[in-house]
């Protein structure tokens, strides 16, 4: 058996529907169509009346969610592709991430938003949006890179008290597979080392974990050891293990899909540059996507983005450095 | 809010009620402002309800518990009729610790929303969801013969989440109560800047709602309309749009003098003083004697007056106690970082 | 978009010209769809206008050069009709570099905004305010018999962004013409999951517009209403609200097979191929045979596959000779760095 | 004769009405009433019919600022406050920042934000919201800290061909006196020295220039000379300037009033890490205001936000690294 990142998110949010009655789904498409991408393909059948469709009213959408939410319910929301969040950006940082510190009235709410670039996806369907969420008090924001995460990390937003943005990566969504879904798990907040490696440590996070170890593996055919690290959620970030990487390598590469200024990579940085400036034997560097919109084309794209190969290069650098 | 004890039903009983909640929503208003004046709020804002009784303390009487009420900037009357005490609003208005929100929000956004009482944020048209939300999640639960009432200016009728909002409770056919209080600006803008139709209760059609307009002025005739509205909702005769028209009868805060206002409109029908008309209407009814509308007054007086005296001596919140988590799962909470 | 000649003005010749366009449009979407079953798509999407024709061309055949045009997804023929060129849409679709968007851009957001032909972002709603802007700065240069354009779906009227340019178009009064296009679904939703009212119509009186309804599959139908309603804006009557009905004849885009469509649509006058019907008007009408309709298409189909065969051999952009900036003000642009 | 930083925000646009027929304001009761905080008094008056009250509708507001800008006009428009511009913000990510990307058509607006805390005001009422869109390609951001910078940099806003972002400070509003506006003015996208010192560089913008330039004031007194930088533009940041004073001082603090997850303070010390490593002595901080809502009541208020007595215990700290 086999089973995609794509299937890791529905076979959660079946599992979440199945045991815990004050869950439902709610999003354009989500019904009896399966949404979009088909994250949801089945469940309106199997789970009739907690699978529901939504006028295109992001606001609303999410409006709603915390509406259910003070009334004990655990709305996971579907946003058609991370970029129409926008419309239902007001609710989510002043309503959503407001209400516990207002009122100690928690608002355990998940919203799924497809994020990250795709060949041929344009301005308006490859956002990564990860850093806006992030830097609004009051929300959890997760980004799995793998199957095993993708499940167990949705599993675990949908069970916490506070809202949780999930961004799940599209390009992972059928390339990405893994054996069976995992029964145990990492708990949210701590980074995994994906590949260890004792000569430079490179951050990342959701697709780009999977950049960086192409890049490391390519590397290591030159014999150099390149410490992976997955953040796994950006907000909380776990500072912890990265300092701990950076004192066994001394360098580090931050790497992120995202508009360079001032993402995860900016923040990811800082931390290291305050809390872990005596372990750095050369200066940490970053690698974003360019500042521009996402372009269309395939040739632009990957142009745009980071990709193996620039991160082969970048540590090369930074291993001159 | 036991203080002020309900009048008992003899006829008019409900009209009564309803007058000794506005009564006391309007010397509640005209101590904040006195308040504010001694620059004894804390950070400054005031907003006040004046001329906006009627319709507000209609909403509240209507309601009753297991309803959802999201009250917005000028329905200190609805407030206090929903069971909002005079001591917990102006906890809130003073910044006391022992406040609804601790100090946290201040003025208006206060709420407990366990008691199906929402406090508003800021941005106007985004509580009207989370009202659709909770209805949403009653029925889902199996309960039914519930109501969500919100209230919306009519500036606030342009925004995008009232229209989603709106259209979210047609869709799912909610038992919402929309309540549209048009008082002819939206801070120093007139309607004409605000919406090109006659009446926006033309907007009601347009999402399925059932439509109801009501002279704001007349608290008679809002007890009636809102009555029937609620009434409607309860029945599962879909979601009810109420528009109200009359005139803001204050500033837009206390910091406003509203000199923009258009006396002409001072002058019309709109502009009459609903507590006015009210006092009129129960003298002329007999319900009550002049004498008795001075007592009720000045009980109102005391219970304002005695509940200042309290929350004056209650502390702030202390920053130093302070925990600086935004999160119930503190595990999570980056909080104290900087 | 020269290549097709508009047949001269005989009787019936504002259809033909019309039909024209359609043909040329249902041509091209064919050949688009044939492009991305064959992998020959950069990146993969095509979205396709087909039942919408009738609608989609007689607004651009409408509308004049000075005006302004926002289309959306379905809308290929009223992009043609509007001028732009069969090699244009191509270049977008095929990822030139010699296209509009250069590359930067692909599929249906296209536009040369200086022609007043507005490239959609994909966020539905958005393209109102725009419209609604460019009208109000051609009022302050003191233009004026112009007129803007543009479309929506069924799903698309329930964003807020809708809501408050239409609110805005009736406010400021704007020779605006919103054209609803309501095919029954939006991607796989049913309009009874999308609003409750019993036709989008019915929003008009609420935002102080004209409304109109036609029959979307009839193409004398659509250009007499959208005449009617353009030049009802044109004359200064005000924003009008169209709204057709009709049903989508195709898939969200060429990946979707549509198989939630309800049949019972299908079979009903919703279902109809507006294209079939023009023929079958024409024909009637005796505007032309059989066999010249044979030829006008073999035409379009020249058009198409003569454009194909250019735009195929045109570079995609150089990622090497990209600014990466996002800026006019380049000296202000961070740009290239990461 | 004094002038307030408020005044000279009026002033600015006053100019930019008289001297360019393109230019026109829109935002809501900017017309007679002349804005909320009276940023536009009297300009409806003196412009007939170019100061247009807009309903409470931001997403439209900002919308049609765009297609005015696409027919050739320079709208500058007004949000009630910075917090309110949410409902516009898909707007202005993703309409005015991609136009001139998209289509070579650029978007001359300006979109002024009234930002920052004022003692009371609350979690709606209080936000700085430059991060949210300096993160996004295709817009400039402005934050002033000084009346001349007001005046200036407003007018440079209306004359810039690209959207422009520009957050003034509430706090500042009445607080900021100069004796008159200026007639020459440095270029956007250039740092300022607001005070040269040679011990430790704070770098700030906004109104926590001010709180900077407070706290190098006391620590004169004690013999540590305090050099502050005053970002003056957000995006893009002048990092030569930052680095220039870091190579003179080897110690930096970066001083915002934002939440702490990765905004200015995190790109700027992410940029000294990456750029001038080899120049600092200790590592560099930041300070930012809490990770939740903004506090309505004083007492929390002033813990929330960095103080000058904030920063005076965080140089002291740096300088014991
Ligand atoms: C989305 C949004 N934009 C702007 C504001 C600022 N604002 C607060 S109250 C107000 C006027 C509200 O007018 P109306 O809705 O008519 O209510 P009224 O004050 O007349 O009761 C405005 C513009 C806001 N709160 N929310
Ligand atoms: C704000 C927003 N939310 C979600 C989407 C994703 N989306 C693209 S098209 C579409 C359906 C549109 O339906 P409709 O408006 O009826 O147009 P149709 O496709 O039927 O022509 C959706 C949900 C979007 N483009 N914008
Ligand atoms: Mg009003
Ligand atoms: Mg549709």
């Amino acid at each position: 058996m086999s089973i995609t990142y794509l299937e890791a998110i529905r076979e959660a949010q079946a599992k979440a529907l199945a045991e815990d009655p004050r869950v439902f789904i709610y999003g354009q498409d989500v019904g009896d169509f399966g949404g979009a991408f088909k994250a949801t393909k089945g469940l309106a059948q199997e789970f009739p009346g907690r699978v529901l469709d939504a006028p295109i009213s992001e606001d609303a959408i999410v409006g709603a969610a915390v509406g259910a939410a003070i009334e004990g319910m655990r709305p996971i929301i579907e946003m058609q592709f991370a970029d129409f969040s926008t419309p239902g950006f007001n609710q989510v940082i002043n309503q959503a991430a407001t209400l516990f510190w207002r009122t100690q009235v928690p608002c355990p709410i998940t919203i799924r938003l497809p994020s990250g670039g795709t060949s041929g996806s344009g301005p308006f369907h490859s956002q990564s949006m990860e850093a806006l969420y992030a830097h609004y008090p009051g929300l959890i924001v997760m980004t799995p890179a793998t199957v095993e995460d993708a499940y167990s990390m949705l599993l675990e937003a949908v069970a916490i008290d506070d809202p949780v943005i999930f961004c799940e990566h599209k390009y992972l969504y059928y390339h990405l597979k893994a054996d069976c879904l995992p029964t145990e798990a990492m708990p949210a907040g701590k980074a995994r080392i994906a590949r260890p490696g004792r000569d430079v440590t490179v951050v990342a996070y959701s697709a780009m974990v999977h950049e960086a170890l192409a890049a490391a593996e390519e590397l290591a055919t030159e014999g150099t050891q390149v410490e992976v690290v997955d953040l796994r959620t950006v907000k909380p970030i776990d500072t912890d293990t990265i300092i701990a990487s950076v004192a066994r390598t001394g360098r580090v590469l931050v790497v992120g899909e995202a508009f360079p200024w001032g993402g995860v990579t900016a923040e990811v940085v800082a931390r290291i540059a305050t809390e872990g400036f005596g372990l750095l034997d050369a200066p940490p560097q970053r690698l974003n996507a360019k500042d521009t919109p996402i372009p269309y084309h395939p040739n632009l794209w990957a142009a745009h983005r980071p990709t193996a190969r620039s991160i082969v290069s970048a540590i090369r650098n930074l291993l001159r450095l | 809010m036991n203080s002020v004890v309900p009048a008992p039903l003899l006829a008019g009983g409900e009209f009564l009620r309803a007058f000794r909640w506005l009564v006391q929503a309007r010397v509640l208003d005209e101590k904040l402002a006195a308040l504010y004046r001694a620059g004894k709020i804390p950070g400054g804002g005031v907003y006040l309800g004046k001329g906006q009784e009627a319709l507000s303390v209609s909403v509240g009487v209507s309601l009753r518990q297991g309803d959802v009420y999201a009250p917005l900037i000028r329905d200190g009357a609805g407030r206090l009729a929903f069971g909002e005490t005079v001591v917990d609003a102006l906890r809130n208005c003073l910044g006391s610790q022992l406040g609804p929100m601790r100090g946290r929000d201040g003025n208006v956004h206060r709420g407990r929303p366990r008691d199906g009482y929402l406090p508003m944020i800021s941005h106007l048209g985004a509580m009207i969801p989370v009202v659709n939300g909770m209805l949403m999640a009653k029925r889902f639960k199996g309960q039914s013969g519930m109501v969500g009432a919100t209230c919306l200016g009519d500036g606030g009728t342009s925004t995008g989440a009232f229209h989603e909002g709106m259209n979210q409770a047609g869709v799912e056919r909610l038992p919402l109560v929309m309540v549209v209080a048009d008082n002819q600006y939206a801070y120093s803008t007139p309607t004409s800047r605000q919406f090109a139709c006659r009446s926006l209760v033309d907007r009601a059609v347009g999402y399925g709602f059932t439509g109801h307009v009501v002279d704001g002025t007349r608290l008679e005739d809002c007890l009636g309309v809102l009555g029937e509205a609620v009434g409607l909702a309860r029945a599962g005769k879909g979601p009810q749009l109420v528009v109200a028209s009359f005139l803001r009868l204050c500033g837009h805060g206390e910091h406003d003098d509203a000199s923009y206002i258009d006396p002409s409109l001072k002058q019309s029908a709109l502009g009459r003083d609903c507590l006015e008309l009210a006092q009129a209407h129960i003298l002329e009814k007999g319900w009550a004697s002049s004498q008795e509308l001075v007592e009720w007054r000045s009980e109102a007086v005391m219970t304002v007056e005695e509940a200042v005296a309290l929350v004056q001596k209650e502390p702030g919140p202390d920053p130093y106690a302070e925990q600086w988590c935004a999160l119930q799962t503190t595990r999570l909470s980056e909080g104290g970082a900087s």
